[in-house]
């Protein structure tokens, strides 16, 4: 069975610094990946490269087997893949409703467009700031907002770029079961370094390490891998032994 | 150039100057459009006083059939597109008995299909490259038959045969160039470059480094407006003033031998139909009333186009006399019938056959800010335009014809 | 609602221009018409930069060089072909094809906003060095020679279509500028409110968003600078109606003018700029008359104190008072 | 060989008064990322002033070389604090406003002084070069030009107060936070930034006609030589007047004038394409 995403030996490379370092994965259709690393780790680039913003210097990324390195974001965006960058990334001039709507509107005519996106807002819970310019909403709605314009289009894939970045405990937690439950109907990629966050969503986590590999595993096996710890902490992984299962 | 067209998408700059004489009768409306600001300014002020000037003559002997001159000068800043709105303002809202206009022949150009759209009659007051063949009218200014073909043997004589031309690059400078190289050759003379400059160039470095390499012994300056002149500067700068002498059928019709200093401007022929310095004693009457009257401001009215606006006036008025109504057709045909005006430049005659003018021309030399005459040609005929425009045979001709020759 | 209010201002704009089109060819003498026509010519003109930078984000500093050449492209037709009619594709296509060109070039050449400005800005020097050079008899296009600093003075008119003999009054000119005007001004409405319209305001809005989302920016935004150049070259063409083609078309003085009526009509609207036009040009006119006042110093002190003052322009400052009356 | 020589003179006149007149945008625009359109204008007050100081009776040389930029500078202080000062990071206000700026400055000075053509004629009389004779003044030019662009460059290399101006410029909070008097440094970059233009100004009057729209002539140029200049900005703005310069040069001398302008900026928009960062984008990162 093709994976819905994979990589393969993926390298970026800025003049002599090597942000990602030949790394190799795949994602099911319908899967939870979550990619945790600690600051510098490469998460950022490798996110970049998936979405078409920079073009890796050496590798493969692959969307049902088919090559998609050098493609347009937006043509990458068009074969199905929802994505939420870092720093919030919305239609601050219009409101909720005509944002969310415009990703819609490339799939389907003006009211069936309009219908999803309220119905995408209001399975976020944020129905009623429809009418609200997205310009003036608190952070953590404008998080929500740009939630609800990814998800709408319903895409084959969701990638998330730090998507609890600047929320409370409780808005991560409730973040956390929003995506839980899109899991249900899309395959789903986060770049996080939250621990509670992942603990939560408990999936496959991949860990990067200066921009390779380091482990690849079910949350749990993964959060109490003292290599794991050691990379958060800043110790060198290699001085231990890998800890059986 | 560029920023005074601001004016342009709406520019609208009302009559600076309103006369009106102290007669009865309502006043005859004369319209006059030149260029009192801009990079023209230095053609169009000495033309608007001398327009004024003749006016004032006019209304001051009873102004014309009993009634007074009112003139109203409008200021296109030296942009082209002004000229036409107001000449459809003279035209059409002023409802004008005569525009007398234009100094550039771009400005004439522009003018002169709108003025015979609104059947207002067109009076075009100096030097140019001749040709117009337009019954609606008429081109008082000597005409490349008249000045250059006189300038260009009398050079060829005392300097030699090989000709460098500068051209101001519009419709006046490309054909002169032709009028010059026609005479050049006719001279047995050669042309040996050719350089065109739009009007708003100041950098002529390179141009002088070309001159140069051409060896010519004469250079003929066909350059027009005030950024022009820093060609001249620039070109005694380099040192070139000594070591190769220079003609040019437009230095002098502005203030240029005044801006210019006479390290600078010494030397340079020019033939115009009237100089200052002719000393007539129309002339000298003339000088000392303008002179009484403008006082500290009265211009320096180096070349023919001031004074060729004065005796364009009066030709007018001779016109009116004669037809005794300003009646725009019955004007046309009593000038038609010979008109002629003995004034400061001499004795003026209007050819019926192409409402050009004969008149006497002279050739000058820049001596210290002024002109010395060295040569006179008495009542030289506009033989150019006589060879291709005849208005008794086709009367409603609206056209300028164009020399040809095989460059 | 907004489907309301939107189809409420353009019904009032088209009255607007009916109106005006009966009226004041009654009441206003000759000269008066075809200075309103240049007035209204030079809103088409503004319009089009209201839609391609207030709408499109896109500060171009090159309209000019769209007018001048759909000014001159009429002017060229015209004298080419008998039936002044058919001059009048001539000058929408040639502008069209420019700006596409010059778009696709600056686009899909990744070209920051502020390097947009100045190759806008140098592509109308290029065309006004080169128009101001052609007066040499060897410049001629068919029968129409371009004429270079003189431009073409001898252009013809519209005539009546089908009717080469009659050509356009001033007064049914000024009737076919304001159609022109209040069609744009409709044309502009309805983009804006189909799903391209939609997209390039999302694209002013945040780019990367809208490439996230699966739109192509640069072919939106090639397609909304396509339009504003089109629109241009029809401003170009009214313009040789009632003026005439000459190299100042294509000056700095026409592009940057209008970035000022834009800029105090008020960015991001399509009313304000419009009026902006007309108010702006009768100051300069007004400014004209005065005895020793150069009109620049008026002109440019307007501005200076607009911008200081009127950060977002005139038409939202108002706007925004009004709605802040209505709301509850 | 002296034509090459002399060609050459040539060519080096044109690139050394195109980096004259774009240094001083060099400091407000590359350094300041100010957009002034008014540049131009200062300019023609510098030659305003010279000929002015001349007028007055102020010797040739210390009208061009101490009046000028003295008059401009003291003017650029005003309008940054009166203007300027209020806009900073807004770019389109500031193109604006500066645009409003040139207007008046010319409607002003058409109002004083009128339009016809002032100025004074080249000092320093003609040099021969084999069989070809040019201004001295040309020679003069390239000299002044070489000097003036080593100031510049010392006093933002070497001097306190250079690398005060460039740290400001680079990151205002910063420079706050170690103690600078961050809107004293703006205020005195942007008249440093009109003297530089008003002694261009100066310099430039005695060759080209000084009238009120001299500027309109400069501003394109000198943008265009600034942002193909790029990041680096006296780097970049003398390695673009050089390329550009001298690409007028030729085509003025292969074709004609007009036609030298049009090959010039053809070849600024095409380096646009290829370099969207400008030259010291790629090349020559590291220099000042």
């Amino acid at each position: 069975m093709t994976a819905l995403l994979a990589t393969e030996n993926l390298t970026m490379r800025f003049g002599g610094v090597v942000a990602v370092d030949g790394v190799t994965l795949s994602i099911g259709e319908r899967e939870l990946r979550c990619l945790i690393g600690p600051n510098g780790a490469g998460k950022s680039t490798f996110f970049r490269c998936l979405t078409g913003q920079y073009r890796p210097t050496s590798g493969r990324v692959l969307w049902r087997g088919r090559d998609i390195v050098g493609l347009e974001p937006h043509a990458i965006a068009r074969l199905g893949i929802g994505i939420k960058t870092q720093v919030p990334s919305l239609f601050d001039g219009l409101t909720a409703l005509e944002g969310v709507a415009l990703g819609v509107r490339r799939l389907h005519g003006e009211r069936e467009a309009r219908r999803r996106a309220l119905a995408a807002l209001d399975r976020l819970g944020i129905a009623d700031l429809a009418g609200a310019t997205v310009g003036l909403l608190a952070h953590g709605q404008r998080q929500l907002v740009e939630l609800a314009t990814v998800v709408a289009p319903e895409p084959d894939l969701i990638i998330l770029d730090e998507p609890t970045a600047g929320m409370s405990a409780e808005e991560t937690a409730g973040t956390a079961a929003l995506i839980r439950e899109m899991s249900r109907d899309h395959a789903i990629v986060v770049v996080e370094h939250d621990m509670q966050f992942i603990r939560a969503i408990a999936e496959t986590v991949t860990v990067l390490h200066q921009g390779r590999v380091l482990v690849e595993d079910t949350a749990p096996v993964v959060l109490s891998d003292p290599r794991v710890h050691d990379v958060y902490l800043g110790r060198p992984p290699e001085a231990r032994q890998a800890v059986p299962a | 150039m560029h920023r005074r067209t601001l004016l342009a998408a709406g520019g609208l700059a009302a009559p600076l100057v309103m006369q009106h004489a102290a007669l009865g009768a309502d006043p005859i409306k004369v319209v006059g459009i030149h260029d009192a600001s801009g990079g023209l300014d230095i053609y169009g002020k000495p033309m608007i006083a001398c327009l004024d000037f003749a006016v004032e003559e006019i209304n001051a002997a009873g102004g014309l059939i009993g009634r007074p001159l009112a003139v109203t000068n409008y200021d296109p800043q030296s942009n082209i597109q002004l000229y036409t709105q107001f000449a459809t303002q003279a035209a059409t809202k002023d409802k004008a008995a005569v525009v007398h206009a234009g100094i550039t022949s771009a400005s004439r150009e522009a003018i002169r299909p709108v003025l015979k759209r609104y059947n207002t009659l067109y009076f075009y007051n100096t030097q140019y490259e001749g040709g117009v063949c337009d019954r609606n009218a008429f081109c008082t200014g000597s005409t490349p038959a008249q000045n250059v073909s006189r300038l260009v043997p009398h050079v060829m004589k005392k300097w030699g045969k090989k000709v460098y031309i500068l051209a101001a690059d519009y419709n006046y400078g490309q054909i002169t160039s032709k009028w010059v190289t026609k005479f050049t050759r006719e001279n047995g003379g050669e042309v040996v470059g050719l350089d065109f400059f739009p009007l708003d160039v100041t950098n002529f470095g390179p141009a002088i480094q070309k001159i140069q390499a051409a060896k010519p012994d004469i250079v003929m300056s066909v350059l027009v407006g005030g950024a022009h002149i820093s060609f001249y500067r620039q070109w005694a700068a380099a040192g070139m003033k000594s070591r190769i002498p220079m003609v040019s059928t437009t230095l002098g019709g502005g203030n240029e031998s005044l801006v210019l200093s006479p390290e600078e401007g010494d030397g340079i022929i020019c033939a115009f139909s009237y100089f200052q310095e002719v000393d007539t004693p129309a002339n000298k009457a003339f000088l000392a009333k303008f002179k009484a009257k403008l006082g500290a401001s009265t211009p320096y009215l180096g070349g023919e186009l001031a004074m060729r606006s004065y005796v364009g006036v009066n030709l007018w008025a001779e016109g009116v006399r004669r037809a005794k109504s300003i009646d725009r057709m019955k004007v046309i045909e009593a000038l038609e019938s010979g008109v002629s005006f003995a004034g400061p430049p001499g004795l003026t005659t209007l050819d019926p056959k192409t409402h050009h003018t004969t008149v006497d021309v002279f050739i000058a030399e820049v001596k210290n800010k002024g002109f010395q005459v060295l040569e006179t040609f008495p009542q030289s005929p506009p033989s150019d335009t006589q060879s291709v425009c005849d208005l008794q045979k086709e009367p409603n001709a609206s056209k300028q014809v164009v020399v040809d020759i095989k460059t | 609602m907004e489907r309301r209010r939107a189809a409420f201002q353009s019904g009032l704009a088209v009255f607007a221009a009916a109106v005006a089109a009966w009226w004041l060819p009654q009441v206003l003498e000759l000269f008066s018409i075809i200075n309103a026509t240049v007035y209204t010519a030079m809103a088409v003109l503004a319009l089009s930069l209201a839609l391609v930078w207030g709408f499109g984000g896109i500060l171009c500093f090159g309209q000019a060089a769209f007018f001048g050449l759909g000014g001159y492209a009429y002017a060229v037709g015209a004298l080419n072909v008998g039936d002044t009619t058919w001059a009048i594709p001539i000058a929408l296509l040639v502008p069209t094809l420019a700006a596409a060109a010059l778009g696709y070039v600056m686009f899909y050449g990744r070209i920051s906003d502020v390097y947009m400005g100045v190759i806008t800005l140098t592509v109308t020097l290029i065309l006004f060095n080169f128009i101001n050079s052609t007066a040499g008899e060897e410049w001629r296009i068919g029968a129409a020679p371009l004429g270079g600093f003189n431009g073409i003075p001898a252009t013809p008119p519209l005539n009546v279509p089908g009717d080469p003999g009659t050509p356009l009054t001033p007064e049914q000119i000024f009737v076919v500028a304001l159609a022109c005007l209040a069609g744009c001004y409709v044309l502009c409405k309805l983009i804006l409110r189909s799903h391209f319209g939609r997209v390039v305001v999302a694209i002013r809005e945040n780019e990367l968003r809208a490439s996230l989302l699966g739109y192509d920016v640069r072919l939106y935004k090639l397609g909304i600078f396509t339009i504003g150049g089109a629109m241009a070259g029809l401003a170009g063409m009214l313009f040789a109606n009632c003026v005439f083609v000459s190299p100042t078309m294509f000056s700095l003085a026409y592009s940057g003018q209008i970035i000022i009526w834009v800029m105090i009509g008020g960015v991001g609207t399509l009313f304000g700029p419009v009026v902006g036009a007309m108010l702006l040009q009768a100051l300069t006119a007004w400014a004209g008359t005065l005895p020793d006042i150069n009109p620049n110093l008026i002109l440019g002190l307007v501005l200076v104190v607009a911008v200081l003052a009127i950060p977002r322009g005139l038409q939202p400052t108002l706007a925004g008072l009004l709605r802040r009356r209505e709301a509850p | 060989m002296d034509a090459i020589l002399a060609t050459g003179i040539q060519a080096l006149t044109g690139i050394a008064s195109l980096l004259l007149v774009s240094l001083g945008l060099a400091i407000v625009f590359g350094m300041m990322r100010v957009i002034n359109l008014a540049h131009g204008e200062f300019l023609m007050l510098g030659a305003y002033s010279a000929i002015l100081a001349v007028e007055a009776g102020v010797n040739l040389w210390v009208a061009m070389l101490v009046v000028a930029p003295v008059c401009v500078g003291l003017l650029g202080a005003v309008v940054e604090r009166l203007v300027i000062r209020r806009l900073y990071g807004r770019m389109v206000d500031t193109m604006l406003a500066t645009w409003g700026l040139s207007l008046a400055l010319i409607g002003a000075v058409t109002m004083a002084f009128g339009n016809s053509v002032a100025g004074f004629s080249a000092p320093l009389g003609s040099v021969q070069i084999g069989a070809y004779s040019t201004s001295g003044y040309g020679l003069f030019l390239i000299g002044a030009t070489v000097v003036l662009l080593l100031a510049v460059w010392m006093v933002l290399r070497f001097t306190p107060v250079g690398l005060i101006a460039r740290g400001t410029m680079q990151n205002a909070g910063m420079a706050a936070a170690l103690g600078v008097p961050t809107e004293r440094v703006y205020a005195l970059s942007f008249a440093a930034g009109a003297a530089v233009s008003g002694l261009a100004g100066a310099l430039m009057a005695p060759f080209s006609g000084v009238v009120p729209t001299m500027g309109t002539a400069y501003i394109a140029k000198c943008f265009i030589t600034v942002i193909t200049g790029g990041a680096a900005m006296l780097a970049g703005t003398a390695t673009a007047a050089g390329l550009l310069g001298s690409v007028n040069t030729i085509g003025t001398f292969a074709f004609t004038p007009v036609l030298g302008e049009v090959l010039m900026l053809g070849v600024a928009i095409v380096l646009l394409r290829l370099l969207p960062q400008g030259i010291t984008g790629r090349f020559f990162r590291r220099a000042l």
